[in-house]
């Protein structure tokens, strides 16, 4: 089993080493002659306003809340949908609480008005 | 093969820095990134046993499940916590968050 | 041992290796090489000859003639543009944090390029069969997030911090749908290995046929990972700023352009498989080399799709795909997990349980169209009513 | 049926309990309450007694018992409980009949009485106690019983200490003289009680128990009488003789015996239901049954100077004449009766005194008959007298002048009443009769012929001839008093106006009567030519069967006329002399015998000056006593004491408040106070708010305990 | 051998990236290496052969917990300049006892204990055998799992929550 991952292993750092050695070696090629006025950041040609991290509302970060709260809900659903060929029908009636109580989550988030992207 | 206590040694050593993360940062989420780091200490820990004591019995891959549901709730809800603090304290800084002061 | 049997030549090529007298681990180095080499090599390829391919297909659309003018047809006009953004200068604003900068582009290939690994093409095929294929390519999509999230945030650029957070929140959100949606061909499965799954499709059982409604849900939350037409809002062209990528040019900007399109091959290529029953076709027994065409060619139509998609639907608000992803998709794809659980278990035969799926599947998809469209119409009124009183045409 | 018999002192308690707690504002009830138990325990007592009668030899054997575990008394657990032999029977069925009677009389007498119900409680009460005692098994509650009498009799006495019925002014004399009464009766019978007391310590101390069954049996008595005490005053004498007259000495407080008798007398200002009940069959009584239920234990030692029977012998003979002549020079109708009652008492110990047991027994029984009726009679009379004089006044006739202050009681007033109160005058004349013994048809005649008998066959001269001599006095003084009540002319105008008592009072009285003319005819002996075949003795083999049960021999008489015909010369000679002093001539308001008799007669009137010995003596004594004590606690020696303690004491305190308090105490006080703050201080700074510092706290206690564990291990 | 050569190396990667996660003083930079250890992890578990917790691991904390960070740490974003020094007053002791602690834990590890090592290779249907577990015996903390997720959503939401603008 171990052999199997023992190629992703090889794959991923070959996979990983590749763009950034081909940066390196394209940034020899190309020319590089930083001025003031080219390096300013882009904000359709005018002058940058105000500070640069702008207030970030609550709002990304309570959509990012719900996402771990079903990202986790999915990782116990995968083991359930793979062994359920094999369980009876108990297996289903709890995946439904379980389920049932995310959804009850869901229902939450959408009551309260998280869902909605100001 | 890999002997168990070197698993036992890296879980050891990851558990030592998270604590001292803890215990050393100023910040409120750096404290946070320590607690996660000590969570996973845990994991290895947990998986290490039960791959070199019991991998046919399953116990070993739900707790470390639980253990990952729990570190994301726990981050979840603390990460609310800093971010409602910071609105009212303008500030992360644990330091200055000693209203318990004797 | 039938000749066109693409595992004879891996077989072939493992005993050739051990007569050479190399070491068990060796051998599997040197498999794992040849193994990375080809993929990428496809994986690059078939990215320089896709962007051709859509830039050709938009235009036919937009009834003018795609790039013709490097190479027969225009086919090395990619190439062209890869050449030029290589040599182009590479800008780096001021300021900037420059490892989380110039990691960033790296991060989202490399995040695109770690799925080819699980993509079963043929009936052997396969660079690695692991046995939690579908979580894997899950796991791997939510590295690509962490590469838009740091580009955003290390460019010191306030419309890329911008960008950058409405991307992440478009991925995150739209991954629930697509993980629920993959999660229905694993229970039919019963095993989360793709080539499993594959094998599973035989005889025309295709999950997609099965369950149409699972299939379009995983399509539509495909797009959004992929930032395709409907939901490509944060870099679309007739936006003023290009997204979380506005401070890259160069080399950067190629590979977040490559990662883009190797992604939406990859995404078709594992529709096709879950779905589509990947390899499986007639003769696959009989002619295993049959998959590997039957595989491309479903990719192909996915593919003409996601194009066909991008050149003829308008854009989504950014609130419509936020409210689409969490109130529509996701209870649809609890539903149709439960549906599926839930029938699978029925004790009647096989067959009339794939029937009572489709029409079911059927049925929710119009339920759905009906409920959205309600929505949608009642939204209508009310914008008309306020902009009536205010006078405003 | 044996567990009913507890019933009845039970009842008559119950009773009191009711009317004390509850109905003592409605008259009619409480006075029912009490009849009707007397009623009862009358009904129960007679059953027993019946019981006892148709088979004495059983009963006596074994006797009815009712006892029960009572305290734990040294080595064994001390039983009490009630039983019936003969003689209980013949008490029972003497006393709650006449209880019975007296309460339904009282009840005509108390009427109009504010405190009517208070009354009948204290009848209850002293019911309880009477029978309580007769029943009692052991010497114990017998005392008990004994004590409730005498508390009784002090409530009786002194119960008009307050107002007499229907008069709205006080009359202070007679009340003072009630309460005086009261009290003069209850110290005299407690001085008797205590040496009672003490005998029957002695006795529990000699026998370890108290039990009748136990104390009488002959080998106890046996021990006693063996046994030598020698005395510092009194000299050598056996255990049994010593008790004996010490429990004597009860008896004569109780029964009013020549000591200590003067309290009887004046015992009478109680109304007169209670002088019969009380004062005439039952309590006076009650002495003369511990006697004859101790008999066993004087008679143990029979002969020889010290021998408690000659003792007992001397005071009661001695008694019988000594009252017997006061009795001749008294005006007050009720206290004739008293000093009479003294003296028949007085034949009673004399009779046991030299061993007839079952004679004093018989007289026991008649005397409690005829007595309360001549007792129930004077009052019939008095309340004539007093109803007469209110008429008398309302009709006008002024205040006619006397030569003495009127007294209802004083039969000097009265007179003529025979024609006036014609059925009351009869059965006085009856009973009168029978105390004075009138030869074979009183029952007194039978009962005290019978006590002559004895002493003239055991040969008891000495005692015999005064017995007779006293005969004589009684009945010359109770024809004294008939002819002055009720022949000749009425000498007020409250006699000449008095008229016959209701029925309810004349009622028990003809029932007495009858009574004390036949109960008599039970006793007469067997070898009675004529008569005595009749009954053929029935009572002498009743008690005959009693001293069978407690050894002792007993023989039936042989006939002797003799002592029979000197007792009838004295009854009737009595009389006829009584008929000529007081019967021919009309009376005036002054005693023909006084010139004659002089000096005599005035010791006589004055009850041979004995209180007034007392008043000197005794009384005197306790008064200078008291207050030498009182000074010896005030001025002299326990006052200064106790004050210098107290002052000596407050000075000490000061010292040690400014000393010890303020240096020591305070300090050591405050200096915890200061510890604790300067800790509390020092502590705090360990709370300073950063939760990372608890967890280095964590932390480093972690390592120590693992660094330790690791060293340990 | 092959695979222990590999253990060491990831095994240092993974240390060394918690440490300048500790040490690191711009908070994002500690973040991206909190990513990169989270990484390592995922392939000691791979080593250990539990891939589906591998899977899980990456992700849940590399897909949900550092976005969460790095959103909270875009939320209160004063702290990205990183003036002032990442470490408070205590630092000094903590590192000390942290040591020590490390020290004697090792010590008990390498020395102390006999681990129960047994040869036992893990079962191929791992995961189904997790599945039947989840749903079969271990049910309560599955069902606890989702009451907690629902729990920590609630909190978080009116905790983090604007007021009702």
């Amino acid at each position: 089993m171990l052999n199997s991952y023992a190629v992703v292993g090889l794959y991923l750092l070959i996979a990983l080493a590749f763009p950034f050695v081909t940066l390196l070696i394209v940034s020899l090629m190309r020319p590089s002659k930083p001025n003031p006025l080219k390096n300013s950041t882009y904000e359709c040609g005018m002058e940058t306003i105000g500070d640069t991290w702008v207030q970030f509302r609550a709002q990304y970060y309570l959509f990012a809340l719900v996402f771990v709260i079903f990202d986790i809900e999915v990782v116990f659903l995968y083991p359930w949908a793979v062994a359920y060929g094999k369980l009876g029908l108990f297996a289903l009636v709890e995946m439904v609480i379980f389920i049932g109580m995310l959804a009850l989550a869901l229902v939450y988030a959408w009551r309260k008005g998280i869902l909605e992207w100001q | 093969m890999i002997p168990l206590s070197w698993f036992l040694a890296v879980s050891a050593i990851l558990f030592v820095i998270g604590f001292f993360g803890v215990l050393s940062r100023r910040n409120a989420i750096a404290i946070l990134m320590g607690i996660e780091l000590m969570l996973n200490a845990v994991n290895i820990n947990v998986l290490a046993f039960w791959r070199y004591t019991q991998p046919e019995n399953p116990a070993g891959l739900v707790w470390a499940i639980i253990v990952i549901t729990v570190a994301a709730a726990e981050a979840a809800v603390g990460l609310a916590l800093f971010i409602a603090l910071y609105r009212l304290r303008t500030t992360v800084n644990i330091d200055e968050v000693d209203l318990l002061k004797g | 041992m039938n000749p066109l049997d693409p595992r004879i030549l891996g077989e072939w090529w493992n005993t050739f290796l051990r007569g050479l007298g190399l070491a068990e681990g060796w051998i599997v180095f040197i498999n794992g090489l040849v193994v990375t080499l080809i993929l990428l090599g496809f994986g690059l390829t078939s990215v320089i000859f896709l962007i051709w391919l859509e830039r050709k297909f938009a235009g036919r659309i937009q009834d003018r003639l795609g790039p013709n003018r490097v190479g027969p047809y225009g086919l090395l006009q990619t190439v062209a543009d890869a050449l030029k953004l290589m040599t182009k200068e590479d800008i780096t604003p001021d300021n900037a944090e420059r490892v989380t900068y110039n990691l960033a582009p790296g991060l989202a290939v490399f995040a695109v390029l770690m799925l080819l690994v699980v993509i079963p093409f043929g009936p052997g095929l396969i660079g690695v069969d692991l046995n939690i294929g579908v979580l894997y390519i899950v796991a791997m999509g939510s590295i690509g997030i962490m590469a838009a999230l740091m580009a955003g945030w290390a460019s010191n650029n306030k419309y890329a911090l911008l960008g950058g957070f409405r991307t992440v929140a478009q991925l995150l959100s739209y991954e629930i749908p697509m993980v629920l949606a993959m999660s229905v061909p694993v229970l039919f499965a019963g095993t989360m290995s793709m080539h499993g799954i594959v094998e599973k499709q035989a005889r025309f059982q295709w999950f997609g046929l099965i369950m149409p409604a699972a299939f379009l849900l995983y399509i539509i939350s495909a797009l959004a990972e992929n930032e395709r037409t409907p939901f490509d809002l944060l870099e679309a062209e007739s936006e003023i700023v290009a997204g979380y990528h506005i401070e890259y040019s160069g080399m950067k900007f190629a590979w977040f352009f490559l990662a883009f399109f190797l992604n939406t091959l990859i995404l078709s290529a594992i529709a096709a498989t879950l779905f589509l029953g990947g390899w499986q076709g007639p003769f696959v027994e009989q002619v295993p080399i049959l998959g590997v065409f039957y595989f491309f060619i479903k990719t192909t139509a996915i593919l003409l799709f996601f194009m066909w998609v991008r050149a003829t639907f308008p854009r989504l608000r950014i609130d419509q795909m936020m409210a689409l992803a969490w109130k529509v998709l996701v209870p649809m794809g609890l539903v149709l997990v439960l549906l599926a659980a839930l029938v699978v278990k029925l004790p009647i035969p096989g067959l009339l349980q794939n029937l009572i799926l489709f029409v079911t599947n059927i049925a929710i998809l119009l339920f759905v169209l009906g409920a959205v469209g309600r929505h949608l119409r009642k939204e209508a009124e009310r914008y008309k009513v306020r902009y009536q009183v205010s006078g405003i045409r | 049926m044996d567990g009913l018999l507890f019933l009845i002192p039970a009842l008559p308690f119950l009773a009191f309990v009711l009317i004390v707690l509850f109905t003592n504002q409605d008259q009619k009830v409480s006075a029912g309450l009490t009849i009707g138990a007397t009623a009862v325990s009358w009904l129960l007592g007679w059953y027993f007694a019946f019981r006892a009668f148709f088979d004495p030899h059983g009963v006596a054997e074994e006797p009815i018992r009712l006892s029960i575990p009572w305290f734990p008394g040294g080595y064994s657990i001390f039983y009490t409980g009630f039983q019936v032999d003969v003689l209980t029977a013949v008490m029972l069925f003497m006393v709650p009949f006449l209880c019975f009677l007296i309460f339904v009389y009282s009840v005509g007498y108390m009427e109009g009485d504010p405190r009517f119900s208070r009354f009948f409680a204290y009848l209850a009460l002293f019911a309880t106690g009477m029978l309580g005692f007769i029943l009692a098994d052991n010497l114990l509650l017998a005392f008990i019983f004994w004590e409730l009498m005498g508390v009784c009799s002090y409530l009786l006495i002194g119960f008009w200490s307050f107002r007499k019925p229907g008069e709205t002014h006080i009359d202070h004399a007679q009340v003072k003289r009630a309460r005086a009464a009261s009290i003069k009766a209850f110290i005299t019978t407690r001085v008797g009680d205590t040496i009672m007391l003490a005998g029957m310590v002695l006795l529990y101390a000699m026998t370890g128990s108290l039990r009748w069954s136990e104390i009488l049996a002959p080998e106890t008595l046996e021990k006693l009488a063996d046994k030598i005490v020698s005395m510092p005053v009194f000299g050598v004498a056996p255990w049994a003789t010593v008790l004996a007259i010490l429990i004597f000495w009860g008896a004569i407080g109780k029964s009013a015996q020549f000591p200590l008798h003067v309290w009887l007398p004046d015992a009478m200002e109680g109304p007169t239901p209670v002088s019969a009940l009380i004062h005439a069959a039952t309590m006076v009584s009650a002495g003369v049954y511990l006697i004859i239920r101790t008999f066993p234990l004087f008679h143990v030692v029979a002969e020889g100077s010290n021998s408690a029977m000659w003792f007992v012998a001397f005071i009661g003979t001695f008694t019988a004449l000594f009252a017997a002549t006061i009795g001749i020079a008294q005006f007050d109708i009720k206290r004739v009766l008293a000093y009479s009652t003294i003296s028949q008492l007085g034949y009673m110990f004399a009779a046991l005194g030299i061993g007839a047991y079952i004679a004093a027994a018989f007289h026991l029984l008649m005397h409690a008959f005829f007595k309360a009726l001549l007792f129930l009679g004077s009052g019939s009379v008095i309340h004539a007298m007093h109803h007469g004089h209110h008429v008398s006044h309302e009709h006008g006739h002024g205040h006619e002048e006397l030569p003495i202050e009127f007294n209802p009681n004083d039969m000097r007033l009265m007179g003529g009443l025979l024609n006036k109160m014609p059925r009351t005058a009869w059965t006085f004349i009856a009973g009168g009769l029978s105390l004075s013994g009138f030869p074979l048809i009183t029952a007194g005649f039978w009962s005290k012929d019978e006590i002559l008998a004895d002493a003239w066959h055991g040969g008891h001269m000495i005692v015999f001839w005064t017995l007779a001599i006293a005969a004589f006095v009684t009945a010359f003084y109770t024809g004294r008093q008939i002819f002055m009540v009720f022949f000749g002319q009425p000498r007020s105008e409250a006699a000449k106006h008095a008229h016959e008592s209701p029925n309810s009072m004349t009622v028990p009285l003809v029932i007495l009567a009858v009574f004390a003319i036949a109960a008599g005819w039970v006793g007469i002996p067997e070898t009675f030519p004529g008569l005595g075949a009749v009954v053929r003795g029935w009572f002498q083999s009743l008690m005959g069967a009693q001293l069978e049960a407690l050894h002792l021999e007993h023989e039936t008489l042989p006939f002797n006329a003799a002592p029979l015909l000197i007792s009838m010369t004295m009854a009737v000679g009595g009389l006829f002399v009584a008929w000529l002093i007081y019967g021919r001539k009309p009376l005036g308001y002054e005693d023909p015998l006084a010139r004659p008799l002089g000096g005599l007669w005035q010791a006589w009137h004055n009850k041979y000056w004995v209180d007034e010995l007392y008043q000197a003596t005794v009384v005197a004594f306790a008064k200078w006593l008291a207050h030498f004590l009182y000074n010896f606690d005030d001025r002299w020696v326990i006052d200064p004491i106790v004050d210098g303690v107290g002052r000596y004491g407050r000075r000490f305190a000061g010292a040690v408040r400014r000393f010890i308090d303020e240096q020591i105490i305070d300090r050591i006080v405050n200096g915890t106070a200061w510890v604790s703050n300067v800790l509390g201080e020092f502590l705090r700074q360990i709370q300073t708010g950063q939760a990372q510092n608890y967890l280095l706290a964590i932390l480093i206690t972690v390592t120590v305990l693992i660094v330790l564990g690791i060293g340990v291990g | 051998m092959v695979l222990q050569a590999i253990f060491i190396l990831v095994a240092l990667f993974t240390i060394g990236c918690a440490l300048m996660v500790v040490l690191h003083r711009n908070l994002f930079i500690s973040a991206l290496f909190l990513i990169a250890s989270f990484f390592g992890v995922a392939v000691i578990y791979v080593l250990l052969e539990a891939e589906f917790i591998a899977v899980a691991q990456i992700l849940i904390y590399i897909g949900a917990i550092a976005t969460l960070i790095v959103f909270a740490i875009m939320l209160s974003r004063g702290m990205m300049t990183g003036r002032t020094s990442p470490r408070n007053a205590q630092a000094l002791w903590a590192g000390l006892g942290s040591v020590i602690l490390g020290i004697a834990l090792l010590y008990v590890v390498a020395y102390r204990v006999q681990w129960p090592v047994v040869q036992k290779d893990v079962p191929a249907d791992a995961i189904a055998r997790l599945g039947s577990a989840l749903v079969g015996r271990y049910v309560i903390p599955f069902e606890v799992a989702s009451v907690l997720l629902l729990a920590a959503l609630i909190g978080a939401v009116m905790i983090a929550r604007e007021k009702e603008v």
